[in-house]
C-alpha cells in the first residue's frame, strides 16, 4: 500500500519537474500504460495471450475521430461511445476467438486483428484509408480548464489511469475477479467447482477491450490523429512486451513496462543508431535474470515476508 | 514509418531542442500526423518528399512548403505524351493499393482520359506484395501499353517479374520515374531497358548545374544521385537562400515565410520556384527512357515539358 | 431414488474401445469403490460421469436427472464434486483463496473459518498452496470438493503417492464423512477399499467383471483369477 | 479468364504455395514440436537471404550460397537455443519476449551490415528466363521452386516417417517427459530440431530471395505468413504445413485475381474460416487432456 501511495504522489508532482518534452513523453507512457494494464487483465489474470488487443485500442480511437469528422465532438459523448464500440466489438469477436486455446488463440486473434487493420486501410471514405484521420482537436470538457495545455491533459490522463487501476484492483477482489484468476490457475479445477469458465474468459475479454478502448480515446485526443498503424499486430506485440517486462498480474507492472519501453525507444534512438540492438539485448537479459518482470521483482524484494515466494512462472508442476 | 514515434520525435525537436525549421518527412501518413502540431507551434516545414496532394491543398498552411512533388504532378504530363506522341489509345494501369499509389495513378488516368484515351483495366496489388505473378497474369493483352507506379522495394521485384512473365516483349511499359530510380537500376538489370517514364529529376539530365551536382555527388557517395538526393539538396538550398534573404533573422515569421515563398534558383533538376498560392513546388517534367550506355543503365531525357504546359492542378 | 445410475455406457478412443456396455447404480449415501487393473477404463468412466468427457453411447442419471450431455460445470452445480488423480489446485493462491473459490459458488452456508478450523488448516490459511506438503495438498483436493457441499463425490485415487500414515489419516476422514454424501472412489490400495467401501464394482477391459459387497467380491473366483493373481493368497 | 491465364494462375498458386511450405516447414517443427513461439523465425529467413547475397557476391555460385547461408543460420540458431531458449522451455510468455528481443537484434545487425536500401538476389544462371507452357509464359525459376519444394517435402516426409530421428520428433511432440524417460537425450534432439528448423528457414530464404528480394521488414512479413500456414495446417504436423501452404497458395493467388479489393484480407479470412471450423487447424490434434 505504501509503495502505491508514494508512486502516486511522485506522478502528481512530476509535471513540475519536467520540461515540455519530458511531459509529453510521460503522457504517452501513461496512455500506453493504461493500454498495457488492460492487456494485463487478459495475460496476468486470465491467462489469455491475445494478439489483437490493439484492435480495441484502435477502434476506440477511430470512433472518436470518425464522430469528430461527422460533427460530434462532445467529449462526454464521444468517450462512452468509443468505449462502447470496443466493448461491442469484443462481445462479437469473443464468441469466435474463445473457441480456440493456446497457440491457436494467439493466432486467431492475430488473424482478426489484421482483418480489422486491413478494413481500416481499405475503407477510405470512413476511416481515411492509410493516411488515417488527422486533425482531431483536444477535448473540450465543458469547464474552463483548457486541454491544449500539456499539464492539464497530463492530469486528465492521470485521473483516468488511476480510476481504471482502482476499478480493476477492486474487480479482482470481488468473487467475479477471484474466479477469473482461478481460471488462469487451473481451468479444469474451476469447472469441477461449477464455474462456467468460458463465460469468465468472455467477460475478461470484454472488460479488457473496454479499457483498451478508453486508452485509445486518450491516445487520439493527445496525438490528434489515428492511422491504421495503431491497429497493426506489431502494436499488440509491443503491448505484450510491456506487460511481460513490467510484470504480469500486477496491474502496476505493465505501466512500468510501458515507461521502460517508450523511454528506451525515444531516448536511445537520440543517442545511438543501434537502439534496436540495445533494446533487443535488454529484452533477452530481462527474460533470463528478471523472472517475473520489473514489478514482480520489486514486489519480491518488498514483500520478503511472503513465505518462500517463488516466481509463479516456472513453479507450476505440470 | 510509425506516425506515433515520429510525432514524439518532432516534440523532442520542437519542445526539447526548440528548432526553428523542420525539413525531411518521407511518408505522407507521418506528414499528416505532424501537420497540426508543427502549424500550431508556428514552425515552418519544408517537406522534402511526402507527396500527398492534401498537404498543400485542404490541409495546407502558410507554414507548409513542399520541394518534392505532389502525387499526380509529374504523372499528369505522361497522359498527354502517351496519347499524342506515343499514339497509345488503350492502357492498363497498375499501382500499389495505398493513398499515394492511387493518387499518382489518378494523375495519369485523368490526363490520358482528357485526351480521349481509354483505361481498359486497373489493377491495384496490395502494398508489400512480393509475388506479382497473379497480378501480371491478369493483364489484358489487348492493351497498347501498361502504365505502372511502384517505388522502394517493389520496383526491383516488379520490373524483373514483368520481364519473367514475358510481358516485356509484348506490352511496352510506361511508368513514374520512381520505378526506374537510379538506386534500383543496377538491381533491375536489362529488364529495365526500354521503360518510358515521367519524372521531375534524372541523373542523366544534361545541364551544367546537374553535371556539377552529379560529379560531386558521385565523388562523395560513390553512387548515382536520384530524386531523393535532388530533393534533399533543394530543401537545404531553399532554407539557405531564405536565410540569406532575411540576413539570418527569423524573428519576424511573416517576413521569413515570404522570403521562403520568393526563393528562386536553378537546381540540378532545372528552374525551381514555389507556387505563391499553395506553396507547392513548380518544376519542369521530363519524359525519360531507360537505356544502357557503355554498359551502364541510365534514364536518358527525351522530352522536357515546361511547368507552364503541365495541365496538372492542385485538387481542392 | 438412485443417487447415480449408469446405463450401458460405451466409449471409443478412435477405434480403441475403452468402455463396453457398463451399467451400474449407486444408492444415496452409499460408499462405492471401483477397482480394476490399470487401463480398465476407470478414469474414463470418472471423466464421463463428471462431464469432462462425452460418452459414445449410453446414459447417466444423477438422482433420476439425465445429465449425459450436461456440461461439466453444470453437473458440479447440481452437486457432483470431484478430486483429481494428478493434484490440480490453485498453486499460486493461498489456501484461503482456494477454499473461498469453492465456497463462493456453492449454495452452502459454510463459513470459511469454521470449515478450515474443523479440518485443522486454519493456521495455514495464508500459506501458498504450492508450498504445502504433497499429503496436505491431497487433503486440500478433498476439502475443495467438500466445500461445494456436494451430494456425490468422485474420489480419483485420493491416497495416490501417500505415506502409510497419511493414507490412514485420509481414509479416516473419508469414513467419517456424513452419510448424506454418496461417495464413488477409484482406489488401488485394497486395504483402503475394504475399510471404506460398502460395495465394490470390478472393472476389467472396460467391462464390469463383477459387483457386490466386499465379501462377495473377495470370494469371487473371476476376481481372484484376474485381479488378485491366480495364487489366490488370503487378502 | 481464358485457359492460358488459368494455367499461369494454377502454376503461380503451386509455386507460391510451395514457397510458403519452405518457410512454414521449419516453423511447424519448432512451433509444433517444442511449443516454442519463435518470433525470431522471420529473422532466420531474412538472414538466409542476406547471407546468400553476400556469398553470391563473393563466389558467384548459387549452391555454395545456399549451403553456406543455411549452415551459418542453423549454427546461429543452435547457439541461441542452447544458451537461451533451453532455459525457458515451458514459459510461453518469456519465449515471446526473448524471441522478440532476438528479432530486434537480428534486424539491427542486418541494417548495420547491409544498410537499408533494398537489394535483389540474382537467379542462378541456368534458371534464368522463362518458357512457355501451352502458350502461357512462366518463369523457369518458379518451376525450379516447385520442384525443390516437392523434393524437400518428400525428404522431410521420409525423415519424419521413416527414420529414428523422425519417430523421436513425433514422440517428443506428444510427450516430452516420456521421451526423456526412455533415456533419449531429448535436449540434444531439441537443439538439433531447432537447428533443422532454422536451416529450413534459411533454405526458404535463399530460394525465395530472388522472388521476394532482400529488404528490412521482410522478417515480420514472413513471420506472419509462416505462422498463418502452420496454424491453418495444424501444429506439429508436416503434412498439415504442406496442406496449409498449398491452400493459402491457391487462396492468395485466386483471391487476388477474383476479389482484388480483399487482397489484404484473403490470408486472414482463410485462417479464421479454418480455425472456426477446426479450432486446432486442419490436421492439428485436439488439445492434450
Amino acid at each position: 500500500m505504501f509503495l502505491g501511495v508514494t508512486l502516486l504522489i511522485a506522478l502528481i508532482i512530476l509535471p513540475f519537474g519536467l520540461g515540455s518534452y519530458g511531459l509529453s513523453l510521460m503522457i504517452s507512457v501513461l496512455i500506453f500504460g493504461l493500454f498495457a494494464m488492460s492487456l494485463d487483465i487478459l495475460i496476468g489474470y486470465t491467462g489469455l495471450v491475445s494478439f489483437n488487443h490493439a484492435t480495441f485500442f484502435g477502434v476506440g480511437a477511430y470512433v472518436v475521430a470518425i464522430l469528430f469528422y461527422r460533427g460530434w465532438d462532445n467529449f462526454w459523448l464521444a468517450l462512452p461511445a468509443a468505449v462502447a464500440a470496443s466493448v461491442l466489438l469484443a462481445t462479437v469477436l469473443g464468441l469466435v476467438v474463445l473457441r480456440s486455446s493456446g497457440p491457436y488463440f494467439l493466432m486467431i486473434t492475430l488473424a482478426f486483428g489484421q482483418m480489422i487493420f486491413a478494413l481500416a486501410w481499405k475503407w477510405r471514405t470512413f476511416t481515411g484509408g492509410d493516411d488515417g484521420l488527422p486533425g482531431i482537436p483536444r477535448p473540450d470538457l465543458g469547464f474552463p480548464v483548457s486541454m491544449w495545455n500539456e499539464q492539464n491533459f497530463y492530469y486528465l490522463v492521470l485521473v483516468f489511469i488511476c480510476l481504471s487501476f482502482l476499478l480493476l484492483r477492486q474487480l479482482f477482489r470481488l468473487p467475479l475477479g477471484r474466479a477469473i484468476i482461478g481460471v488462469k490457475e487451473s481451468e479444469s479445477r474451476m469447472q469441477a467447482l461449477g464455474y462456467n469458465t468460458w463465460l469468465l474468459k468472455y467477460l475478461a475479454y470484454v472488460i479488457a477491450a473496454g479499457f483498451a478502448g478508453l486508452a485509445g480515446v486518450l491516445y487520439v485526443y493527445y496525438n490528434g490523429f489515428i492511422s491504421p498503424q495503431e491497429l497493426n499486430w506489431t502494436m499488440s506485440g509491443m503491448a505484450i512486451l510491456m506487460v511481460v517486462i513490467g510484470g504480469t498480474g500486477t496491474l502496476v507492472g505493465p505501466v512500468l513496462g510501458a515507461g521502460i519501453i517508450l523511454i528506451l525507444q525515444n531516448l536511445l534512438s537520440a543517442y545511438t543508431e543501434r537502439w534496436p540492438l540495445v533494446i533487443g539485448m535488454l529484452f533477452v537479459i530481462c527474460v533470463i535474470h528478471v523472472k517475473d518482470g520489473i514489478a514482480g521483482y520489486v514486489m519480491k524484494l518488498w514483500e520478503k515476508g511472503w513465505k518462500g515466494y517463488e516466481s509463479p512462472g516456472s513453479e507450476k508442476p505440470n | 514509418m510509425n506516425p506515433q514515434v515520429a510525432l514524439q520525435k518532432a516534440r523532442r525537436l520542437v519542445d526539447g531542442e526548440n528548432v526553428d525549421i523542420v525539413t525531411g518527412i518521407v511518408s505522407s501518413t507521418v506528414a499528416y500526423a505532424l501537420r497540426d502540431y508543427l502549424v500550431e507551434n508556428k514552425v515552418p516545414v519544408i517537406i522534402a518528399n511526402a507527396g500527398a496532394a492534401g498537404l498543400t491543398g485542404e490541409k495546407g498552411s502558410k507554414y507548409i512548403f513542399r520541394v518534392s512533388f505532389a502525387n499526380g504532378q509529374y504523372e499528369y504530363p505522361m497522359g498527354d505524351y502517351a496519347y499524342n506522341q506515343l499514339n497509345l489509345r488503350r492502357v492498363v494501369v497498375m499501382a500499389p493499393d495505398y493513398a499515394a499509389g492511387l493518387e499518382k495513378a489518378r494523375g495519369f488516368m485523368d490526363s490520358f482520359r482528357a485526351n480521349g484515351g481509354e483505361i481498359i483495366q486497373e489493377i491495384y496489388p496490395k502494398l508489400g506484395t512480393t509475388d506479382y505473378g497473379p497480378y501480371l497474369a491478369q493483364v489484358n493483352k489487348e492493351a497498347d501499353a501498361v502504365w505502372v507506379h511502384f517505388s522502394g522495394t517493389d520496383c526491383i521485384r516488379f520490373v524483373k517479374q514483368y520481364a519473367d512473365y514475358g510481358l516485356k516483349d509484348i506490352l511496352p511499359l510506361l511508368a513514374t520515374g520512381d520505378l526506374v530510380d537510379e538506386s534500383a537500376l543496377p538491381h533491375q538489370g536489362d529488364a529495365a531497358i526500354g521503360i518510358v517514364s515521367s519524372h521531375h529529376y534524372s541523373a542523366a539530365l544534361d545541364t551544367p548545374e546537374n553535371r556539377k551536382f552529379v560529379t560531386s555527388y558521385r565523388a562523395k557517395y560513390g553512387e548515382e544521385p536520384n530524386m531523393y538526393a535532388d530533393q534533399g539538396y533543394v530543401a537545404a538550398r531553399v532554407i539557405v537562400e531564405a536565410l540569406e534573404a532575411t540576413g539570418g533573422d527569423i524573428s519576424d515569421t511573416e517576413k521569413f515565410l515570404s522570403a521562403i515563398r520568393n526563393v528562386r534558383f536553378t537546381a540540378p533538376r532545372g528552374p525551381f520556384k514555389f507556387d505563391p498560392e499553395t506553396q507547392n513546388v513548380i518544376f519542369d517534367t521530363y519524359i525519360q527512357k531507360t537505356e544502357k550506355i557503355h554498359g551502364k543503365l541510365v534514364n536518358t531525357v527525351i522530352k522536357t515539358i515546361p511547368a507552364a504546359e503541365n495541365g496538372w492542378s492542385q485538387p481542392k | 431414488m438412485k443417487a447415480l445410475e449408469v446405463r450401458s455406457l460405451t466409449k471409443y478412443y478412435g477405434e480403441f474401445q475403452v468402455l463396453k456396455n457398463v451399467s451400474f447404480s449407486v444408492e444415496p449415501g452409499e460408499r462405492r469403490a471401483i477397482i480394476g487393473p490399470n487401463g480398465a477404463g476407470k478414469t474414463t468412466l470418472f471423466n464421463i460421469i463428471s462431464g469432462t468427457l462425452k460418452p459414445t453411447l449410453g446414459k447417466i442419471f444423477f438422482f433420476h436427472r439425465d445429465v449425459t450431455y450436461m456440461s461439466a460445470y453444470r453437473r458440479s452445480r447440481l452437486g457432483i464434486g470431484r478430486t483429481f488423480q494428478i493434484t490440480n489446485l490453485f498453486f499460486n493462491l493461498s489456501l484461503m483463496d482456494n477454499i473461498n473459490l469453492a465456497l463462493q459458488i456453492s449454495n452452502s452456508s459454510l463459513n470459511l473459518e469454521e470449515f478450515l478450523r474443523s479440518w485443522g488448516f486454519w493456521e495455514k490459511r495464508r500459506t501458498r498452496v504450492g508450498n504445502l506438503s504433497y499429503g496436505e495438498q491431497r487433503q486440500v483436493e478433498l476439502l475443495l470438493a467438500l466445500a461445494q457441499s456436494p451430494k456425490l463425490i468422485l474420489l480419483d485415487e485420493p491416497t495416490a503417492g501417500m505415506s502409510p500414515v497419511e493414507t490412514e489419516a485420509i481414509t479416516r476422514i473419508i469414513t467419517e464423512l456424513p452419510r448424506d454424501i454418496t461417495i464413488l472412489i477409484i482406489e488401488h490400495d485394497m486395504e483402503v477399499v475394504f475399510t471404506l467401501a460398502d460395495s465394490i464394482t470390478v472393472l476389467h477391459y472396460g467391462q464390469i467383471l463383477c459387483e457386490g459387497t466386499k465379501e462377495q467380491v473377495k470370494s469371487d473366483p473371476r476376481v481372484k483369477e484376474v485381479y488378485l493373481g491366480t495364487a489366490g493368497e488370503e487378502v | 479468364m481464358e485457359v492460358t491465364q488459368i494455367i499461369i494462375q494454377v502454376l503461380n498458386s503451386i509455386s507460391y504455395g510451395l514457397l510458403l511450405f519452405l518457410l512454414a516447414a521449419g516453423l511447424s517443427l519448432i512451433f509444433g514440436l517444442m511449443g516454442v513461439i519463435n518470433l525470431a523465425y522471420g529473422s532466420f529467413f531474412m538472414l538466409g537471404v542476406y547471407l546468400s547475397l553476400a556469398v553470391i557476391e563473393q563466389t558467384g555460385s548459387f549452391i555454395l550460397a545456399l549451403l553456406g547461408a543455411a549452415t551459418a543460420v542453423s549454427l546461429v540458431s543452435m547457439v541461441m537455443e542452447v544458451c537461451f531458449i533451453r532455459k525457458i522451455y515451458n514459459r510461453e510468455l518469456d519465449q515471446v519476449l526473448l524471441t522478440f528481443g532476438f528479432a530486434y537484434i537480428f534486424m539491427d545487425i542486418v541494417r548495420w551490415c547491409w544498410g537499408g536500401t533494398p537489394q535483389s538476389l540474382p537467379k542462378p544462371v541456368m534458371l534464368q528466363g522463362s518458357i512457355s507452357i501451352l502458350g502461357a509464359i512462366f518463369p523457369v525459376y518458379r518451376l525450379a521452386v516447385i520442384f525443390v519444394g516437392i523434393l524437400l517435402a518428400l525428404v522431410l516426409w521420409l525423415i519424419v516417417e521413416k527414420t529414428r530421428m523422425g519417430v523421436i520428433i513425433k514422440a517428443g511432440v506428444d510427450d516430452k517427459e516420456m521421451v526423456s524417460g526412455l533415456g533419449i537425450n531429448i535436449r540434444l534432439y531439441f537443439t538439433l530440431i531447432f537447428a533443422l528448423g532454422a536451416f529450413l528457414a534459411a533454405v526458404g530464404g535463399v530460394l525465395g530471395g530472388p522472388i521476394t528480394g532482400a529488404y528490412l521488414g521482410l522478417d515480420s512479413e514472413i513471420l506472419v505468413l509462416a505462422l498463418a500456414v502452420v496454424v491453418i495446417g495444424g501444429l506439429g504436423t508436416l503434412k498439415g504445413a504442406f496442406l496449409g501452404s498449398v491452400l493459402i497458395g491457391f487462396m492468395e493467388t485466386f483471391g487476388n485475381a477474383f476479389f482484388p479489393n480483399y487482397a489484404m484480407m484473403t490470408i486472414y479470412i482463410t485462417m479464421v474460416a479454418v480455425l472456426v471450423l477446426k479450432p486446432n487447424g486442419l490436421l492439428g490434434k485436439d488439445e492434450r487432456p
